[in-house]
Parts: structure tokens; sequence; C-alpha cells
């Protein structure tokens, strides 16, 4: 189905890890797509396998320890996995580019930030310095930095937490990319500049006709950029839709359990709920769905076997025995701790 | 405690070169703990002096009677190496022990204390770091004269600063941690603190350097004895050994370049591998503590 | 920053006074009678029948502190005493060997600083690989090999053997040159003097004659950079900016010599300073080895010979030495670290 | 980060393409040895000796390597009583001056210059210098003993106790008139030995002194001749009566010729870097003929492994080899190594007689109780013998000088006349002897209780310090209650130890300041001789009976078979009180390039005559 506004296709992506301990499995089979200019969003808590997720696609993870047994990552036609390195470092900034959360240790501390702008440009679009330096200050304007032509040449410990993300979107929004993949790019900054950040990534997109892959565990932030969302949870993703239908049918406990921890200015509750437990550790995943630990619904079928992905409805998934009859069941909630 | 040991050793024994160092430094544990088996002393009552067959100052290749040949003044070099073990680990032992305690209580009251004394203790160290090591050695050894007990003292002078250095900077980075601030909350003494909550985690930094430094102080004694100011003439020291192969080294009588090999290739045989040992060691703790390592 | 430059300076004399009380502290082990070398400038009148006069002279039976202030009183007259070992007053002594030792250990820690970061980063990108263990070994020999077995080794094979490198510090014609009228001595660094005399023979002798002891010396010290260089750059090899980098794209050689190096080169500098603190100690065999008329072989005989003037005298010149250089390695670590330049 | 390596290896390429060979016309020494002064009344050692002798020349000089024939050198004639320029039994010598002989600095040698070196050298005086050697014969004698310092007459004209009192306190201005007078006094009894006639000089010596000719021979640094005028204007002593007590015993910074020469000498100072090198370059004007080489050099080198290397890959032309190392240089292609050369000096053990036991930490307890020796241990005459049959004299020699010496049988080193190798016989080590006198010692009680003492030797020398290894050994084998501890000390205090009579047992040498047995009688024997007035009371009483007037008679004749007769006397009688055990008479050796011609051995001048050296 690579219809031509397919841009990125990934199927059944398994990433495990080389550890002292031990291999582990960190990503066990995910697949997912973005249309060009769309917005997929991917939610969970931390250690649910995102970061992993972005790092595979872009294949940083870390040499010798990180590995992609299986599974296949097709960008415009072609499946990144089999590139020789060379090819796949044209496409990384040129074609799908990444922002990360720590803004403070994401730039070199020892280079201006518009020396490692222009250091990007002059990779990719050929520029020479004086040129690059240029494009530099008209990025930086774009991005709503003031006194850009001062600004390229200071140091990231000079700048502020919001400032410095800024810098980190105009450069990796330099090139031009099609597709940019931010992981927690909000998460450490406060929320007034997080709104401006994120207001300002949306005006970039749309500008650029590029798309996005927003990965973050807060629900608010889902809601405001994306149009199909992934939920992710012990490296798997548990439900797969688009924004509306997900808030509003959520059908797997685990997205229930998220929605009803967030405060609603609409509902009057006296104490919100938690879902109890903590994600399993990697090494002993429970038998069955791997949700089974923590779930209010749990049948006996939910520790035998792991469920597949049920379609609940035209491109509304969830990784649930039960799915059909969560809307009856998300009602009510203990969570008996 | 000894569970984490057991981990150690297993990392330790899994890198060769680490694992190289370990047996190394054992063998020379050994080799000290039976010294008076494998080398009898002729005297008792002076073990640590060097037999000597004959006066003659031109060194005998090895024979059945110094299974190492003799050296300048006809000392067995066999007997020499065996017991020098012993006077390496001594001097190593004692150096670091007399240093370490020094240093740490620098460091501890520096660290924990702040404020002006630890302003005080610094300059003082930075005072006593002015020296080039060899140097401060020397000026001492002028003063006090050759002898071992007078090196001893000296290397002691010029080797507490690196440990206090160490522990203050380790004792600083716990100092800020929550339950030793809730300790000092609870109003438990500080000397209860610190030998239960401090110092525990600033082992680990200080092995390290404690192997590294039983590896060099016998290459410092070794190189007092070259200059002439080391342990006294016929005791059992490497460094000793050495410097009295130091004109025969390059001999070519009758043409044979290397015709005392033995005098030379013995001692230092035994002092690089001893330091060669300890430094692996050291190296391999480091990469095992060091979290940084684990990228 | 400046004001961490001013603390520093105001703190030099407390330090340097310290350092000459700890001298001073030293000495008081001594007899008058060997004291009186210290203070003397003509030996003959050790000898004398008038030695009580001197002790009494110099007050060296007085309490500590009254001495110390006398003490002082000589050095800062320039008055280091007289050198038993060398026949002549401290300061001419030091005054023409300490020149020399600068020389050879500014040539020594250049191929320190290169070889010890180039192949620091060889290492830490072939972090526990082969190349990492054969380094790491090689380098940890440098540690254990005792200075002097290395350096005659050396002397054998590159002048024993093959006859290429003479010890001591010039041939016998270049020196004829060098110490003749016409010759100006600007720096007292023979190589520069022969460069700004125009003399290259001279300079390629000087040249020729300072290679062994450097490979002595360098060889037993870049084990030290090559560690610190492996580990720092370990470390900012971890860092998320050189993730950053690679998802910009950037060559895995770019990323490791231009982003991580420079990370990596600030702790690297201030041992690469305090090495070149600690060579200054290191000659001290080296010199004697090579018959290199330095500050380090004055040092090893005045020693042997038991000069105390002379000792004493290097005593303080290697303590000044070293406090500056650690100043100017403090500083220029700031310079360096731009997150420190502006704080 | 690549170029640096490559940048290295050129340089290295390109450096050893320029090695040039040390032209041919420089001949180089390298030895460990320093020189502490340039100026021939200070110097006392044989580094500044070496250097002195290039430089300056004597009125006579040794022929080649005789120690009793002589060659006219500024005086054309050699003074004997044969052709009557000795005169009235030896107290009259006349010498004819050399006409036209130049000095560096372009002025001609007058006799004036002869008189005024020689009175220098007296005046000089350093503490602890040579002046003595001139003293003695040219000073008339006080109450029958000869004069070893110009200050002893000072003061005895003076009527005060210290030379110093003559003057107000830290200057050299006298007290008063009747000091002046007595110190112009002192000069004029001085001067009044020197006579010039025409271009001769004419000495009158106060009584005879035989040795006087070797003191004047080319080798005694203080009897070389300088430029009266050229030293005047640097500020030497004008040469006046009214003068001299200002130039007398001046300090090293203060004295005119410490860095700086004017002789007459084969060679000229070209440069001096002190603790490193002197370079001498050849006076063309030179009186017997320019030298044959340009440049000698003399180079300190302490590591002996880089002296030869230096030596094999001929950037050395001679080089000092300490004996122990010297299988290393023999046979080898391109060095020439000559052996057995006889040093003049005697190494001696020496017993202290009556050891200073306040606080005296050799001597144990002080008492004859196994845990130390009494004080007065070596005046009992079985135990000093007891030792001497202890010593394993061949071993000694054999092992510790690698045969490089002799074991002599008395004071009289071999090449100087008096020396009688048959009489008296040298001691050999004889166990059985040595059990027997140490049973008969303190009659049996010392051989059951034991005893304990501690030797000192210098550090650094390990002859001495093996030689006390020995008596250690040995003694503890023929009885193990025989305890002996081996401390080494530094020279001073060593120096201070034994002069102040706290070492039980040490060993000392002497060398030869010239070649005649009084220089080795007398310090050994005398009762105020350098060792025997600090070897104890019961040896000075000893010596006054039995020695002191003998070495007056000695002194009383010219005849060289007469003196030899009461020399011999006097080492049979000392023997068979076996006052002191002798050990060794060291053998030096040279060792140099093949290709090095001309080199002879004088052991009055021991080191380089780069004159007679060429390649």
């Amino acid at each position: 189905m690579a219809n031509e506004n397919m841009l990125l296709q990934v199927k059944n992506l398994h990433t495990i890890f080389h550890t002292e301990d031990g291999t582990v499995e960190a990503i066990g089979g995910v697949d997912f797509e973005v249309k060009e200019g769309e917005t997929l969003g991917i939610v969970g808590e931390s250690g649910c396998g995102k970061s992993v997720t972005s790092l595979s696609v872009m294949r940083l993870l870390p040499k010798g320890i990180g590995e992609i047994p299986q599974g296949e990552v097709i960008y415009k036609g072609k499946n990144l996995l089999k590139l020789p390195e060379k090819e796949m470092r044209k496409i990384r900034g040129k074609e799908i580019a990444m922002i990360f959360q720590e803004p403070m240790t994401a730039l070199n501390p020892v280079y201006t930030v518009g020396d490692q702008l222009v250091e990007m440009v002059e990779l990719h679009l050929g520029m020479n310095k004086k040129e690059a330096y240029d494009y530099a200050i008209k990025m930086f304007e774009k991005v709503g930095i003031p006194m850009p032509e001062k600004r390229i040449y200071s140091y990231p410990h000079e700048l502020s937490g919001g400032l410095r993300q800024r810098a980190m979107i105009a450069m990796m929004m330099s090139c031009n990319p099609s597709l940019l993949i931010a992981d927690e790019p909000t998460t450490a900054l406060d929320v007034t500049i997080q709104a401006q950040v994120l207001d300002l990534m949306r005006a970039l997109l749309k500008e650029y006709n590029s798309s996005l892959i927003m990965i973050t565990h807060d629900l608010g932030v889902i809601a405001e950029m994306a149009e199909r969302v992934a939920v992710m949870y012990a490296g798997r993703i548990v439900e797969y839709a688009d924004i509306i239908p997900l808030f509003k049918k959520p059908s797997h406990p685990y997205t229930v359990g998220l929605m009803r921890s967030i405060p609603r200015p609409d509902v009057e509750v006296d104490r919100l709920d938690s879902i109890k437990g903590v994600v399993p550790d990697l090494f002993h995943m429970p038998k069955g769905c791997r949700f089974n630990t923590r779930c209010p619904y749990t049948t006996d079928k939910c520790f035998e076997e792991e469920p597949p992905l049920f379609e609940v409805e035209p491109g509304h998934f969830s990784r649930c025995w039960r799915y059909a009859e969560m809307e009856e069941l998300s009602k009510h909630w203990e969570s008996g701790e | 405690m000894m569970e984490g040991f057991l981990k150690i050793l297993k990392k330790i024994a899994k890198n060769p070169t680490s694992l190289a160092g370990l047996l190394l430094v054992l063998f020379f544990v050994i080799v000290a703990i039976f010294a008076p088996i494998i080398a009898h002393p002729e005297y008792p009552d002076t073990p640590y002096q060097m037999p000597q067959s004959g006066w003659s100052s031109i060194p005998q290749p090895p024979s059945w009677q110094n299974p190492f040949g003799t050296s300048e003044g006809q000392y067995d070099i066999y007997y020499g190496i065996i017991w020098g073990t012993r006077t390496a680990f001594k001097i190593g032992i004692v150096v670091i022990g007399l240093a370490l305690i020094i240093g740490l209580f620098v460091g501890t009251m520096a660290a924990y204390f702040g404020g002006w004394i630890d302003e005080v203790l610094m300059r003082i160290t930075d005072i006593f770091l002015a020296f080039p090591f060899l140097v401060g050695v020397i000026v001492i050894i002028t003063m006090l004269g050759p002898g071992l007990t007078h090196v001893m003292w000296a290397l002691v002078l010029f080797y507490w600063m690196g440990y206090a250095r160490l522990i203050r900077g380790s004792v600083l980075e716990v100092k800020e941690n929550d339950y030793v601030m809730a300790g000092r909350a609870l109003g438990t003494p500080g000397y209860k603190i610190i030998t239960r909550h401090i110092l525990p985690n600033a082992i680990f930094p200080i092995i390290i350097q404690v192997s590294m430094d039983m590896a060099t102080i016998p290459l410092t004694a070794a190189a007092l004895s070259f200059l002439g100011l080391g342990s006294p003439v016929g005791y059992a020291d490497w460094g000793q050994l050495v410097s009295f192969s130091r004109n025969w080294i390059i001999s070519s009588s009758g043409g044979n370049p290397f015709a005392y090999w033995y005098t030379i290739t013995f001692p230092s045989l035994a002092i690089i591998l001893y330091a060669m040992g300890w430094n692996l060691l050291g190296d391999a703790l480091r990469d095992i503590f060091d979290p940084r390592m684990l990228v | 920053m400046a004001s961490f430059i001013i603390r520093r300076i105001l703190l030099l004399p407390v330090t340097l006074l310290g350092l000459t009380f700890l001298i001073f502290f030293f000495t008081s082990f001594l007899s008058p009678y060997q004291l009186l070398s210290a203070y003397v400038q003509d030996p003959r009148q050790l000898q004398g029948g008038n030695v009580e006069k001197l002790i009494d002279k110099y007050g060296l039976r007085e309490n500590f502190m009254i001495r110390y202030g006398k003490w002082l009183g000589q050095i800062s007259h320039g008055n280091l005493g007289w050198s038993l070992s060398l026949n002549e007053p401290v300061s001419v002594v030091i005054e023409q060997r300490f020149p020399a030792t600068l020389e050879l250990t500014i040539y020594a820690i250049i191929p320190v600083i290169f070889v010890g970061i180039w192949l620091g980063v060889v290492a830490s990108v072939h972090h526990n690989g082969v190349i990492d263990q054969i380094l790491r070994v090689f380098a940890l020999l440098g540690y254990s090999i005792p200075a002097f077995v290395l350096g005659l080794l050396i002397l054998f094979i590159f002048y024993g053997v093959l006859g290429w490198l003479p010890p001591g510090r010039l041939d016998q014609w270049a020196q004829m040159i060098f110490f003749s009228k016409n010759f100006h001595h600007y720096t007292g660094l023979a190589t520069i003097d022969a460069l700004l005399n125009g003399n290259i023979p001279i300079f390629l002798d000087a040249l020729k004659h300072l290679i062994s002891p450097i490979l002595t010396l360098s060889y037993l010290s870049w084990a030290g950079l090559l560690r610190i260089t492996r580990s720092s750059m370990l470390e900012s090899l971890g860092q998320d900016y050189i993730r950053t980098a690679r998802a910009k794209g950037l060559s895995e050689k770019m990323i490791v010599n231009k982003h991580a190096r420079r990370n990596a080169l600030i702790p690297a500098t201030t041992v690469a300073g305090l090495m070149f603190i600690g060579m200054l100690g290191g000659v001290i065999i080296t010199e004697t080895i090579f018959n290199y008329p330095g500050i380090g072989s004055f040092a090893a005989q005045a020693a042997t010979q038991f000069d105390y003037a002379g000792i004493l005298g290097v005593a303080l010149v290697y303590g000044l030495v070293t406090i500056i250089g650690n100043l100017i390695v403090d500083i220029s670590y700031a310079m360096i670290d731009p997150r420190v330049r502006l704080g | 980060m690549k170029k640096s390596v490559v940048f290295l290896a050129i340089a290295v390429l390109a450096l050893s393409g320029i090695y040039v060979m040390a032209s041919s016309n420089m001949i180089v020494e390298e030895t460990i040895g320093s020189i502490p002064t340039l100026d021939p009344a200070w110097s006392y050692d044989t580094g500044s000796g070496e250097a002195i002798w290039q430089l300056y020349d004597n009125l006579i000089q040794y022929d080649g390597s005789s120690i009793s024939k002589f060659k006219p050198m500024i005086s054309t004639n050699i003074p004997s009583e044969k052709d009557g320029t000795i005169l009235d039994n030896g107290k009259t010598y006349i010498f004819h001056i050399r006409q036209n002989v130049y000095f560096h600095s372009g002025d001609i040698l007058t006799p004036e210059d002869v008189v005024y070196s020689l009175e220098r050298a007296v005046i000089f005086d350093r503490a602890g210098g040579p002046s003595w050697m001139l003293a003695e014969p040219l000073l008339p004698t006080i109450d029958g003993a000869y004069v070893d310092s110009i200050e002893q007459w000072a003061t005895k004209l003076a009527g005060v106790k210290k030379f110093n009192d003559l003057f107000l306190s830290g200057t050299r201005t006298p007290k008063n008139d009747k000091y002046r007078q007595a110190l112009i006094d002192t000069f004029n009894l001085l001067s009044k030995s020197f006579e010039v006639k025409g271009n001769e000089v004419i000495i009158h010596l106060p009584h005879s002194y035989p040795p006087f000719l070797y003191i004047l021979a080319h080798g005694v640094s203080e009897s070389s001749i300088l430029d009266k005028k050229w030293l005047i204007e640097k500020g030497g002593w004008n040469g006046n009566a009214n003068t001299w007590w200002i130039y007398h015993n001046p300090s090293r910074e203060k004295d005119p010729l410490y860095s700086i020469e004017n002789g007459t000498g084969p060679f000229t100072l070209e440069r001096w870097t002190k603790g490193r090198e002197i370079v001498f370059k050849r006076f063309d004007k030179y009186w017997a003929g320019p030298a044959k080489i340009e440049y000698g050099i003399i180079k300190k080198v302490p590591e002996f492994t880089t002296r030869k290397l230096d030596l094999l890959r001929g950037n050395a032309d001679t080089i000092y080899v300490p004996r122990q190392y010297m299988e290393q240089v023999e046979n080898v292609p391109g060095i020439k190594v000559i052996k057995g050369l006889p040093v003049l000096s005697v190494d001696v053990g020496v017993f202290n007689f009556n050891v200073d036991s306040k606080g005296n930490p050799y001597i144990g307890s002080g008492r004859l109780d196994g845990r130390g020796i009494p004080p007065d241990f070596f005046s009992n005459e079985n135990v000093r013998l007891a030792f001497d049959y202890l010593f394993p004299y061949n071993a000694f020699i054999k092992q510790v000088w690698v045969g490089q010496a002799i074991v002599p049988n008395s004071v009289i080193p071999k090449g100087i006349f008096g020396y009688n190798a048959k009489n008296p016989t040298p001691f050999t080590q004889n166990l059985a002897k040595a059990t027997e006198y140490f049973k008969k010692a303190y009659n049996g009680e010392l051989w059951n209780k034991g005893f304990t003492m501690t030797l000192v030797y210098n550090s650094g020398n390990t002859q001495r310090q093996t030689a006390c290894e020995m008596i250690r050994y040995y003694a503890r084998r023929i009885n193990p209650k025989f305890h002996v501890n081996i401390v080494s000390e530094l020279w001073a205090s060593f120096l201070d130890d034994y002069a102040s009579g706290k070492l039980p047992f040490f060993v000392v040498g002497w060398s030869a300041d010239y070649p005649d047995p009084y220089d080795f009688e007398q310090p050994f024997y005398s009762s105020n001789g350098a060792y025997g007035s600090t070897i104890g009371k019961n040896y000075v009483e000893w010596a006054k009976k039995n020695m002191n007037t003998l070495l007056v008679k000695s002194m009383k004749t010219v005849s060289q078979t007469e003196r030899a007769k009461i020399y011999n006397q006097m080492n049979i009688e000392a023997h068979d009180n076996a006052i002191y055990m002798f050990l060794d008479q060291p053998l030096s050796m040279h060792v140099q390039r093949s290709d090095l011609k001309g080199w002879y051995y004088n052991p009055m001048r021991p080191g380089i005559d780069f004159y007679s050296l060429s390649k």
C-alpha cells in the first residue's frame, strides 16, 4: 500500500541491546507510517522504547550494543536499514532531522550555535562560509531569535533554554528536511516557552510541508500537535489511531488509564486515578499481554497469550483481547493501590 | 562488600591485560612471602644484606651457585631480586600507608569543614606540590643523608598531597548528597558521618591511585639508587642492583656488546614486571569503576 | 574569570612564601657547620679558623624564625650561596643551566602532546578493541621502565651502535662557534640562538643532540596524556551533542576530530601543563645520562656531592617555576573552556 | 597529526647526514675531576694542577717520565754541587734565566718575575693551600721546627697570639706601627733569601732543605713563573714589603688570577665553562717551539658509559676509566690501554691508640665486655699485630684493585728513593697467627668476651668500603663474637671525626707533594705530623722518643744514600711495633685512541701533557 504521498513506513521493527547482563529486546515488532505533511504522535511512559524507535529509524543506535535483527524502514521507497553508511549520512540531517529533549547538552558547548548550523548547511547544501552564515542569520530570524546577527556568535551556555531549543530547531530545519523527529522537544522547557516552541514548529512544518514524528509522554502536547497517534508500552504499540477517535474512544486499558490520569478542566474529581504498579523490567517480561500486571480488566486469556493488533475501526487498532468492550469497561476504573 | 569484590574480580578476569596485571602482582606477592625459603639468608639477623662471593668488581655470569650471576662487587643477583621484592613491597606499603593516613586526615578535614580550613590546607598542599617530585625527595635526602629510612620519609613527604586532593574531591562529591545532609540534620557526630558515609564512597578512586603508586614507588627508589642516594650498599634493593649494572650494560669487552647482559636484564625485568603488574591492575580498576567507561 | 585570575595572583606571594618556608624547614635538619655552606660566597672560609665567627655572623645558632628572616634577605639579594660541587655562585650556575633544561623540556613536551593526544583519540575510537589494548600496554610500559635503563639503552643504540645521536649539548666544533665572542646569546636556548644568529649547522647540531634525550623523556611521560585523552574522549563521545552531530549526518571522522576532540582537549591540556612541570623533575636522570648541561644534571651532582647551597638553589628555582607553571595552567584552562571564560 | 611524525623522521635523516668527525687539530680528554681555580698559588689538587701545567712554566722540569733527573726550562741550567751551582752544603742555589721568553700577553720574562712569583706564592698562603711547601725551605725555623706559614713569623715578631689580632677587626690595616713594622720585618726575612745578579737568580736558604729542587720542578703549580708587570695591572700584589698582607689569604672572589692567566706555557686559555670543560689554544711564540696541535680540551663527563662511547666513536681521544671497568676497554680495536703505572701514593689502615670516648658511637660500650672496645684498644700491640695478620692483602689487590696495585712494605711508595722492597718484609694474611695474637691480647679476656666496633669509610670510595668489609668478614670467621659494623659518612664529617680522634680504625691515603721520602715519613711518623698527631697520646709519646730525632737528622744532609739509611731504620722500627697497616700502592692506567701519539707518564704530573701530543 505504498501510495504516492506515503513518506515513511516502519514494518515489524525489532531492536535488541547487547548488555553485560545479556541481550534484551527493546522493541518487539512495531509498525507505523507517516504521510507527507502529517504529524504522528508517539506517546508512552519513559522506558517504553519510543526514543529507541526514533534512533532505530535514524540508525543512530550505539555501535556494537544496539542492533536491528529484523524489520524494514521504508523512506521514500528505500529501505534505510539496507543503505550503506555513506548513503545513510546523506539522509540524516538532509532528509530526516531530529530534535532532542535536553537543549543544554544537545548543543556542543565549545562551538558557537551559528558555527554548528553553518556546519550542516555547508555539508548538505554545499554553501560557502559567507553564504552559510547569512543563511544562518535568516534561519535564526525565522525561529524568532532576537538580534540573530549577534546571537550566531554566542555559545550555547550563553542562551536560555527556550532560545537554545529555537537554535536547535533552526539548525535542524535549515536543510528543509522532509521528516522531522522531535524526541520530547519541550519536556525540559517551562510551560510558557513550551507553547511558543510548539507554535513555531507547527508554523515551520506547514511552511516546508514536512511531516513530524512527535515523541512525548505528555498527552496535552499530543492533543495539540498530532493527527495520528501510536501509544507504546514495553516495546510494543498497544493502540494506533487518529487523534479524535483515540480521545473519544480509547480502546486499550493503558490508553484509558493515561486519559484518566490527566486533570480535565471540565470534569470535577476529588482524586485523579493512577495506573498501579510499574513498567515491567525488560528482562522479565510477563507472559501473555505485557500490560497484564497493571491492567484492571484482565481475564485468564490476557495471561496466556499476547494479543495481536485488532482493528477496532478502520484506521484504529488496539492490542487488547477485550478491545470491543473497552468503551463500556472504561466507565469505571478502580486502581487499588 | 564481598559480593562486590567478586564482581570486580570477574570483570578483571574478562579483560586480558588486566588479568595479566593481576597475575603479575600475585606472582610477586608469592615470591615476597616465600623469600626466606627460596633464598636462604646467610646471617639471619641481616636478611636484607646480599651475600657476596668475593670482592672483585667484575660481574660473573650465571652459574650454579649464582643462578642470575653476580653484580659488581660479587653480590648475588638472584638473592637480591628475591629479597628485593620484599623491599619493594615494604617501601610501597610503608610509604603509601603513611601518605594515605596524612592525606586522609588533611583531605577529609579540608572537604568536610570547608571554609578557611579548606583554603589553608589546600594552599599547604599546593606548596608541597610546588616541587617536581624527584627534586623534593633529593633535597630531603641531601639534608638527612642517604639510607632507606630517609628515602621512605622523603617519599612520604611528597606523596600525601595526591591522596589529600583525591579524598577531598570525593568527599566534596558525597557531602552534597541528601543522606549526608540527613545524617547531619539528625545530629550524628561529624566523625561518624565521615567514616560511615563518606569514606566508603571514596574507596574506589583511592584503590586505583594506590595501585598506580605501588608501581611508581620502586621506580623512584631505583632512580634514587641510580643517583647514589638510595639504600646502603649491599642492601637487597632492585634499584641498587640496576645502578650496579649501569656501567656494564653497554660493555663491549672483547667485541661482544652484551657480555654482561645478566647484570641489567634480571633486575630491570623485576622492576618492569612489578610496575607493569600494578599499572595494568590500576588501569583496569579505573575502567571498571569509572562510570563514564560504560558508554 | 577575571576574579578567578586575580585571586590566584594574590595567592602567588603566599604560596611562594610558603615554599621558601618549606625549603628552609628542610635545612633545619642540618648542623650549623653544614648550613654554613648555604651562605658563604667563598668556600675557603669554611676551612679557615674563622668558621666559628662566620656561624655567629650568620647566626646559625639562633632560633629558627630569625634565621629564616636572614635567609630570605639573602635570597632577595640574589645571593643563593656558593655551590661546592661547581665552585661557582649558585646564581651563576642556575643562570647558565636553566635555559638548557627549559629548551629540552619544551622540545620534549611537543612529541608528548602530539603522540599522547593522537594515540589517546585513536585508543578511544577503538574503545576496548585490539588497538586500544596494545596502546594501553605500550603506554603503561612507558610508566614502568626505570628512566635510566631506557636512557642508557637509547644512548647505546643511537650512539654506541649507530653513532648518529651523540650525548652532550653540542659537538665540539659547534661549541667552539657557540661560545665564541661574535655569537650572541639572546635567549640561552641553543636552537633559537642559532637561528637568531643565522647559523643553520649549529641549529641542526643542537637539534641532533636533543633527539635522544627527547625520546627518553617523552616516552616516559606520554602514557599519562594518552590515558587522560582516552578517558575524556570516551566521556565526550558519550555526550548528547555527539548524538546531535550524528543526527546532522556528519562523518565519523568529523565527529571525532572536530566535535569530540576539542572537548577532550580541555582536561588534556591541563594534564599536559602539569606534565611539563613534572618533566622538569624528570630531566634529572635524562640529563645525567646524556651529559646534558641542564639544571637537572646539576641537581644530581649537587645531591651526590652534598652541595647544600646548590640543592637549595635548585629547589627554589623548581618551586618558582612550578608555582608559576600551575598558575599558567589554570589560566590556560579557563581560556580554552568557553564555559569558564565568560562565567 | 600525521605531519608531526613525518617531520621528526625527516629531521633525524637530515641530521645524521652532516655527522662531522672531530677535526684532527683538536685533542679531547674526558675525565671526572673538576677545576676549582687557575691561580697557581691557590691550586693544591690534580684537577687545577693539570690545567695550570699547560699554561705556565717552572724554573726546571722533570726529564720525560723520570722523577729524579731534571731538564732545564725557564732556568737554562740544573743546579748541582758538581758544577758549583749548589753551594755551602745545599743552602745556595744558582739559576741562569733563559732569555727572550714571551708571556702570553707579549711581555718578556725577567729574573724579577721569578723572584716575584716565588715570594707571592709564600705570602699568598691561602688556608689549606700549598704555600707551606715553599715556606718551609725559604723561611728560617722557629725553635728548631720548620715554619709552615708566614703568619707564624708575623705573630712571633709582633708578639701576638693570632695573625688576625694584628689587624683592626674585619680590615687589613695593622692596629699600630709596631705591628706594621713586624709585618715588614717578616717579609724582609723572606726577600733576604733571594738575590738577582744580571740574568741569574740566586736563592739562599736559611737551612739545608734537600727536596728544594723537587718543589721548584714543573708540576708543582705554586712554583710557576708569573708576569709581575701584568699581574700588578690586574690588581695583584705590587711586590713591596709594606703591602703584602693585603694580598694574604684572599677570598676566591677577590683573587685576580681565579679565572684568567698569563703564563709562558705552550697553551693559552681559550675558554673555561666551569664544571663543564676548559679549552686551551696553541701559543705560537712558545720559547721551545709551538705545540703540534691547535686545541687541547679537558671535559668533565661524570657518566662512565658516556665517556666510553665518546672514546669508541672518536669524540674523545683519552678518557678516565675506573679500574674495575678496565676489562671493558681492553683489546677493543682502536683503543690502547697502558697499565701498571706506579702512583706515588699509599693507602694505609690507621690504628687510633687513644680514641676520644666522649659521646663516641663507634666504640660501643667503651669497655671490654663484648659490646664495645676500650678507648686504648689499639695501644695494645698484640691487637695491632692480630689485625695485621687478619687482612687478606693479596685478595684485596687481586679482586678490589683488579691487580692494578702492589702491597707496600712501608710509608715510602715504590719509585721514590729510599724504597727498599726487601726490608721490612710486608705482612701477609695468616689467620693462625692472628688468632694467636688475639688470644694473647688482654691475656685471653678479649678472645672469650669478643668485641664490637664500628668502621667508617667516606661514602663513594668502594676500595675503602671493601677493605672494611674484608676485616668484618675475617674477624667474624675466626671468632663469631668479633662484631664489626660498617658505616659510610659524608667526606666533611669523615674528616671531622678522624681529626677529632673519634674513629678507632680508618683507611686513608697520602700522595706525594714531591718525590722525597720526607714527604711521607713526616706526616705519618712525626709526633706533629698530619696523621701522627691525631692517633692518640700513647703514639705521640712513643714518636717523640723514637721518631722525631731521626726525622730531623735525615734533613741535615743532602746525600740521598745517607738519608735513605735513616728512613729505612725508621720503617723497620715502625714495622716491628705494627704502627700502621699498609694496604696498597695503586697503579694507574692510561686509556687512549690508538692514533694518539706522544703520550708519556710522569707520576709527579698525572694527567695529559698536551704539548707532547699529536695525531
